[in-house]
């Protein structure tokens, strides 16, 4: 029992299931699913559940990334809105080529998508090369793409705005014709699941965590903790760029300064909700993702109750705050110590009768 | 992009071109009595929120060129009062000739253009109205009258709904704002809660749309999971319409003319953008309220008469009109003008 | 030259980096009077500067302090659109009177103080997060609390806005051939008075010097005998106080509340913080350095704006370009002097 | 009841999730006296002193100073009480100037008086013979003089009591003399001193009692003169010991067959710490060493050959073969192996398992593609725990629970998992007790025997002397003499150190 709660997963998890059960207890058409039709034609399931693994897709890979950028650096990546920003607007500039609404595709959606991976990742080796070279707070090297991201994404298409016309791109963010679940889901599962290959095999997590614990030891032992943190960033970049084709695919247009708003904030969040420190060294990936699905649980959940989308962040304030002082080991030392005092008061008690 | 744009604005609105030569020829005859060589011009735009902003910004960029004699500087406020507040008392501080001011929000410009006038620099007001104290702190207004704007989407709404044989009663309209407070969602609100009452239509809800897509969409989504028989979106701008059309389409419903048939009718207004003419040619938009961004030229007039002491009119309004791709209603009456419906063939 | 470097050695972080950005705010300043001309040599460009940006100086010193404990606070922007529409609301439904409204926004930046402190002082919550939430905690409330944007009519209350502060002997003649005195607003004199009062905390109060003590090394600082949950609570009540300070004065300079309202003045606070000398690991760090910082900041803007670059990204962007000169300056000046000491 | 005590704790309880600290623990100090408190590794001293100190709260016991009870919540009420330390590592804070290092969290004043700070900051300096300005930024120090400014910090407090956890660790015999001479004095003003060290020399040479912990428990109080070394040894350990004599008894490493080619060779190699370019080799089964004082460049030395700093100069050669080593990583693939001087800062990765921490170096050379399995981790981490008796609850443990000596066992396991040609150790017995440092000077010897080339370098020249074949003497970073053979005595040493020409 105490080792289950004290497993790093169950913070996120007992975070999920007691907001699943709040929404049971209040309303159980939260977990209505209906099969629909939507505009082209297609069978689509609908729902509240769909909402959250659709919406929760992108937040989910930037987990990802952003909980190896914490683990080796120590700090975290504040400029991935930005960062989409401009990942976006990059393959809406290489889709349209020079005209901005155009009726076909000028270049494959899949080269599309390397052009603006290689941008995002580029991005993210700029951010990395200021952390690892240069010895910047990853907070702060990044808060240099925070602010200059969005303009720089408004520039690559000249401040306008492309729309894409063409049905196919849409299916990134939306629906294939045929299949009912959202795609963003099936990506954002790839994703997943990559990762998880990846940490099974290779040595991604024992580098990072190494790097992030004892950066002058790693190096005595032979791993180059420049090369590791600058990798973490560069992978960041890559799941930059995966969320950001979503997100443009959603909207087949992009608005720079709205596009992945506050996303950072959210994706901070998710590191810190599954449980892994911020201040780096170990980190649990599983934690990390299932805490980008609390958050969108949340957001799901506060929307259901028609909370308007300005006041959303207080009540996620509340939620989180009384999540990291759960989780807080200074709190839970204290709870325990009261808990202690009542039953040793108790058996004192029992002693003197 | 633009000259798409530019080439449909000359459809709608002719005498506004011609407009330009004229000016543009006396300009040139002009330039030679300035000693100072350029009139320099501040204008603080809003932002680039809407296509509509954008036109508007390429409108007054396009006018005021170096090779006519004109030194535009000009300031993005990106929707913050205070940026402009900050940037014309940067422009009084560079002693320019004109400012031009689009207001984000009609209320709290008094201690600045009193600055401004002390500073003995006129000011033009495009867009939005200010709600100053003294009408003399800014020279002349132009702008689009956005009430008779929603009482002419409203008007055609009411004509075609007759010709329909759609009982009042079973219109539900939900109405998507603009930014709260700007003359544009003021006049258009205006004109639909006059609509309403005059006809008897169900307004269901206002929702705060801010005249964005990312906005509009999330507002229609939540409005769509709110209510099951709303028949008519009233967007109060096109960016706003094109994110309601998504939401319509993700919630798995469908957009257009026949609401007795479950479809969704999309009214806006701006009509701008390429895709708003499309949309409203392939019928996703019902009708579409012209609102023209094409300010430059009608600000070069008023400069023009002001640099040789002629006083301009206070408020000038540009000349709007009104689209549907749809052929049933062919021209509307408001307070005795009868305007033609332009229908947009496919 | 031998002594040069020595002088360069011995001087503390603190110092060194302060000298760099106070060099480097002249430079662009005489640097916008050459290329820009007319505009810069007005004392007025200057005062503007000060009118347009005193509440983020103010905000700045909080966040620089907490900054030098280590810490850092992403709230005060938040903080500072919760104090403009509350107390925009309070003078204008409930017609309040001005003393009471300052006397609200006092008490909120006491209210977040007090939750932040306890979070992260007492609870050893990473301090990121705290103010995360307490960041969005505020902007939520901004929109439960009224979500149109509104300008104050409170007669009281607007001839406070536009009390002007005449600076002795400055001004300029302007077009119509007038003299104008130069002058300052209000929150001008608030956010100086606050600049020297924080710096004399910081320089000479034993509070301050722990400040210090604790962002260079916390476990030291609890062996040196400083009480170093009390400092980081200390830290984030004053930095929260003077967010709802900060907030007012920047009220004061809108005369509105609205929920967009000091958008991203935390980041300008953090980067206007760095520019000034101020490391994010804490320890090293100036208020004097915090104010050059907003200066050197604001300057930007002005010339990028001035400069006809008229898209407003190129803000963005110059200021991102700078934030990063200044990072890599500051990177390669520590490992220099570290090298040099070790040799 | 002691009338003279000073200090005294009675019957103190101090427990940590798993493990208890302390119990039932006294200890008395008395006026003007210098009492060494001594143990194992993991006995319990530090938890003690730290209860002392108030950076822990205690379970139970009482703790009375001048025969009235104190409460120590926090190091501030143990200033208050007139209780300062100076701790091992140096705990002061490296962006203050000295003199603020010096005054900081000791007075009430709201106001900082920089002049009178910094004046009575440069007296006390001068007086202690400190080369530091009172205005210099600490952290511009060496390393030496940070832990005498906080000795002097600690001095200036004008302190009841005074306790000094391993103060000597890092400073050279000199400046250990200064600090002896400073205790002297202090004790004739009466102040009662607490002193820690695993230095023998240094606890003979200064105290007038000791009181000796094991596991948690107190073993006894001592006069000096009435517990002679090796009894101080055994009541540490808890057995009688042989081991000692066993290893002197050996004479290391003279049946070395040095007539071959060495395993490793370097030519003129220096490196960007500054060291002057040296030359030096080693021999198949060999142990030798490096010496001299702090600072002298051991540590550079060994570094430059792993190219753990940035080598300018030299070749190394490996059985006669020019090998290219820029990085650790090239120095591992030729089959060299370091365990660096300082374990918390540069061995032990903290939150890392103990397994975790076993496998790293040979898993980093078996590439970053080729994760070990769980079930190989698992065997590897099973074979090295038992193989050098590691004291932990599990291999999954994170290795910053264990204590000191164990955690270098650790290290020393992950070392000899990846089966080097030449394993350099560098102060591998430092901070350890005095059991493990016999169990690793052991170690040492029988990994020599079975063919392994070893650097040995320690602080503790009898220690170098029972391992060692051959030394390489230093002093100010060059290598200035070679012993072996019959060279190999403290008093030649001590004087190629001090490079007199006798």
């Amino acid at each position: 029992m105490s080792k289950i709660f004290k497993n790093q997963i169950f913070i996120p998890v007992a975070a999920l299931l007691l907001l699943m059960l709040f929404n049971l207890v209040i309303d159980p058409s939260f977990f209505k699913i209906s099969m629909g039709v939507n505009s082209a034609g297609n069978p689509v399931l609908s729902g509240y559940l769909i909402t959250i693994i659709n919406n929760g897709s992108e937040l989910a890979i930037l987990a990802i990334g952003m909980t190896l950028v914490t683990a080796a650096s120590g700090g975290q990546d504040i400029s991935v809105g930005a960062a989409i920003a401009i990942a976006g607007s990059t393959m809406l500039r290489v889709l349209c080529g020079t005209n901005t609404r155009p009726d076909t595709l000028s270049t494959p959606i899949f080269v599309a998508f390397i052009v603006g991976c290689l941008v995002a990742m580029a991005f993210g080796a700029f951010n990395g090369v200021l952390v690892s070279i240069f010895k910047i707070q990853p907070m702060v090297a990044t808060l240099i793409l925070y602010t200059a991201g969005r303009s720089i994404a408004a520039w690559i298409n000249n401040n306008e705005l492309p729309i894409i016309s063409d049905p196919k791109f849409g299916y990134y963010g939306g629906f294939i014709p045929g299949i009912p679940i959202p795609t963003p889901f099936f990506i954002a599962m790839a994703c997943v699941i990559i990762i998880f290959l990846v940490l099974k095999f290779t040595n991604l997590g024992l580098y990072t965590q190494a790097v992030g614990i004892n950066e002058s030891s790693s190096r005595l032992n032979g791993i180059n903790p420049v090369f590791i943190k600058w990798l973490t960033f560069v992978i960041l970049g890559a799941c930059v760029a995966v969320a950001a084709l979503i997100k443009v695919s959603r909207l087949s247009s992009i608005n720079y300064s709205v596009i992945a708003k506050d996303i950072e904030m959210d994706a901070i969040l998710a590191v810190a909700l599954g449980g892994n420190a911020l201040s780096g060294g170990k980190f649990n990936m599983a934690a990390s993702i299932i805490g980008a699905f609390v958050i969108q649980t949340l957001t799901t959940t506060l929307f259901k109750y028609n909370v308007p989308s300005d006041a959303l962040p207080a009540y996620k304030a509340i939620v989180v705050i009384a999540l990291v002082v759960f989780s807080a080991p200074t709190f839970r030392e204290a709870v325990s110590k009261f808990v202690k005092n009542i039953k040793g008061g108790k058996n004192k008690e029992v002693a003197n009768v | 992009m633009f000259l798409s744009v530019f080439s449909m604005a000359g459809c709608t609105s002719v005498s506004s071109v011609e407009d330009i030569e004229e000016v543009a020829d006396t300009q040139n005859v002009m330039e030679d009595d300035t000693d100072e060589g350029l009139i320099v011009i501040g204008f603080s735009q809003v932002g680039a929120e809407s296509d509509w902003r954008k036109a508007n910004t390429e409108s007054m960029v396009k006018t005021f060129t170096r090779e006519k004699g004109y030194d535009l500087i000009l300031e993005d406020a990106q929707q913050k009062q205070q940026n402009q507040i900050t940037a014309i008392r940067t422009f009084i501080q560079r002693e320019v000739d004109y400012i031009v001011l689009a207001p984000v929000t009609e209320d709290g410009w008094d201690t600045v253009l009193t600055e401004a006038k002390d500073a003995g620099i006129p000011v033009i007001i495009v867009d939005r109205m200010v709600n100053v104290s003294d009408p003399e702190l800014f020279k002349c207004w132009v702008g689009s009258d956005f009430e008779l704007e929603g009482r002419k989407a409203c008007e055609w709404l009411r004509n075609y709904c007759e010709n329909k044989e759609i009982a009042p009663e079973e219109v539900n309209i939900v109405d998507i704002q603009g930014t709260a407070g700007a003359s544009s969602q003021i006049g258009r609100t205006k004109g639909l809660k006059d609509a309403v009452r005059a006809n008897g239509w169900n307004l269901l809800e206002e929702a705060a749309g801010e005249y964005t897509q990312a906005k509009g969409r999330e507002a229609t989504s939540r409005l769509l999971r709110k209510y099951d028989n709303i028949n008519v979106v009233y967007c109060e701008n096109d960016n706003e319409a094109f994110g309601a059309i998504e939401a319509i389409e993700s919630a798995g419903r469908k957009v257009g003319n026949n609401i007795t048939a479950g479809q969704i009718m999309v009214i806006s207004f701006d009509g701008v953008s390429d895709q708003a003419i499309e949309y409203a040619k392939n019928g996703k938009i019902s009708c579409i309220g012209e609102c023209n961004p094409l300010h430059g030229p009608r600000v070069e007039k008023i400069i023009q008469n002001l640099q040789q002491g002629v006083t301009p009119d206070k408020y000038e309004y540009v000349d709007e009109d009104i689209f549907s791709g749809d052929s049933t209603v062919t021209s509307i009456e408001v307070d005795d003008s009868v305007y033609t419906i332009k229908i947009l063939g496919k | 030259m031998s002594k040069l470097s020595n002088k360069f050695k011995d001087m503390t972080d603190t110092n060194l980096l302060l000298t760099i950005t106070i060099v480097v705010f002249f430079l662009m300043y005489i640097g916008a009077i050459v290329f820009q001309g007319k505009g810069f040599l007005k004392p007025q460009t200057f005062f503007n500067i000060l009118n347009t940006n005193a509440a983020l100086i103010i905000l700045a010193c909080g966040m620089s302090l907490v900054m030098i404990t280590g810490g850092i606070d992403i709230s005060v922007g938040g903080v500072t659109a919760l104090v403009s529409m509350c107390c925009a609301v309070y003078l204008d439904y409930k017609g309040g009177n001005v003393a009471v409204s300052m006397i609200i926004a006092i008490l909120i930046g006491l209210a977040y103080g007090l939750v932040q402190g306890f979070l992260v002082a007492y609870l050893d919550i990473q301090p990121f997060i705290v103010s995360l939430a307490g960041m969005f905690f505020a902007r939520g409330m901004t929109t439960i609390v009224n979500t149109n944007p509104f300008n104050v009519v409170n007669p009281d209350f607007v001839a406070l806005k536009d009390t002007r502060i005449i600076v002795p002997g400055m001004g300029s003649v302007n077009k119509l051939g007038k003299y104008v005195n130069a002058y300052v607003e209000i929150g001008v004199i608030v956010a100086l008075v606050i600049v020297i009062v924080m710096f004399c905390i910081l320089r000479w109060t034993k509070l301050g010097r722990s400040f210090y003590a604790v962002g260079g090394n916390k476990q030291s600082a609890l062996m040196l005998g400083i009480n170093v949950k009390h400092t980081k609570f200390m830290s984030h009540i004053i930095c929260s106080l003077l967010a709802g300070i900060g907030g007012y004065v920047y009220f004061l300079h809108v005369g509105s509340g609205a929920v967009t309202h000091a958008q991203g003045a935390e980041m300008n606070a953090i980067a206007s913080s760095i520019i000034g000398g101020t490391m994010l690991t804490g320890g090293v760090g100036n208020i004097i350095g915090t104010f050059f910082g907003v200066l050197s900041l604001s300057t930007i803007q002005n010339i990028v704006a001035s400069a006809g670059l008229d898209q407003a990204w190129w803000t963005g962007i110059t200021i991102a370009a700078m934030l990063c000169i200044f990072l890599v300056v500051q990177s390669v000046v520590m490992a220099r002097k570290k090298r040099a000491i070790k040799k | 009841m002691d009338n003279n005590a000073l200090l005294s704790l009675r019957g103190i309880y101090k427990s940590f999730p798993g493990v208890k600290a302390l119990q039932n623990v006294d200890f008395t100090l008395r006026k003007g006296e210098i009492h060494a408190l001594m143990g194992e590794n993991g006995a319990g001293k530090s938890t003690l002193i730290k209860v002392l100190t108030g950076v822990y709260t205690k379970d139970e016991g009482e703790i009375s100073l001048e025969g009235s009870d104190v409460i120590i919540r926090s190091p501030e009420d143990a200033q208050h009480a007139g209780i300062s330390t100076v701790y091992q590592e140096i705990t002061l804070c490296p962006n203050l100037s000295v003199a603020e290092n010096m005054y900081i969290g000791r007075s009430d004043d709201v106001i900082q008086n920089w002049k009178a700070m910094n004046a009575g900051a440069d007296k006390m300096l001068k007086s202690l013979d400190i080369p530091a300005k009172a205005t210099q930024q600490l952290g511009s120090c060496s390393i030496a003089v940070q832990q005498m400014v906080a000795i002097a910090r600690a001095v200036d407090m004008d302190c009841k009591v005074l306790i000094l956890d391993e103060p000597t660790s890092s400073l050279d015999d000199n400046e250990v003399q200064k600090l002896f001479g400073l205790m002297r004095e202090l004790k004739a003003r009466g102040v009662g001193i607490i002193f820690v060290t695993h230095f023998l020399d240094q606890v003979y040479e200064v105290c007038d009692r000791i009181t000796v912990l094991r596991d948690g428990k107190l073993v006894g109080e001592y006069e000096i003169k009435d517990l002679p070394r090796v009894q101080l040894v055994s009541k540490m350990l808890g057995k009688e010991l042989d081991d000692l004599s066993d290893i002197k008894s050996e004479t290391a490493g003279s049946s070395v067959d040095t007539s071959g080619e060495p395993v490793i060779e370097a030519e003129g190699l220096s490196s960007t710490e500054g060291i002057r370019p040296f030359d030096f080799n080693i021999h198949k089964g060999e142990v030798n060493g490096f010496t001299g004082l702090l600072g002298s460049g051991r540590s550079e030395c060994v570094r430059a050959i792993f190219g753990a700093d940035r080598v300018v100069s030299g070749t190394v050669k490996k059985n006669g073969k020019t090998i290219k080593i820029n990085k650790p990583i090239d120095a591992m693939k030729n089959g060299i192996g370091y365990l660096p001087e300082d374990r918390k800062v540069d061995g032990i990765i903290g939150d890392l398992s103990v397994k975790e921490n076993i496998i790293l170096a040979l898993q980093v050379m078996k590439g970053f593609f080729k994760p070990f399995t769980k079930a190989e981790a698992n065997a590897f981490a099973d074979e090295y725990i038992k193989a050098l008796s590691i004291k932990t609850a599990s291999a999954d443990t994170p290795i910053k629970s264990l204590s000191g000596g164990n955690q270098q066992k650790c290290i020393l396991a992950r070392w000899l998992l990846t089966h080097p040609d030449y394993l350099i150790l560098d102060e591998p017995t430092r901070g350890i007790d005095v059991g493990t440092k016999v169990d690793i000077q052991k170690l040492v010897l029988k990994l020599a025997s079975e063919g392994m080339s070893i650097t040995f370098i320690s602080s503790e020249t009898d220690e170098m002397l029972r391992t060692c074949s051959r030394l390489i003497v230093m002093r100010d970073r060059r290598v200035v003499g070679e012993l072996k053979g019959e060279d190999l005595t403290q008093n030649k040493i001590m004087s190629t150190i001090a490079g007199g020409e006798a």
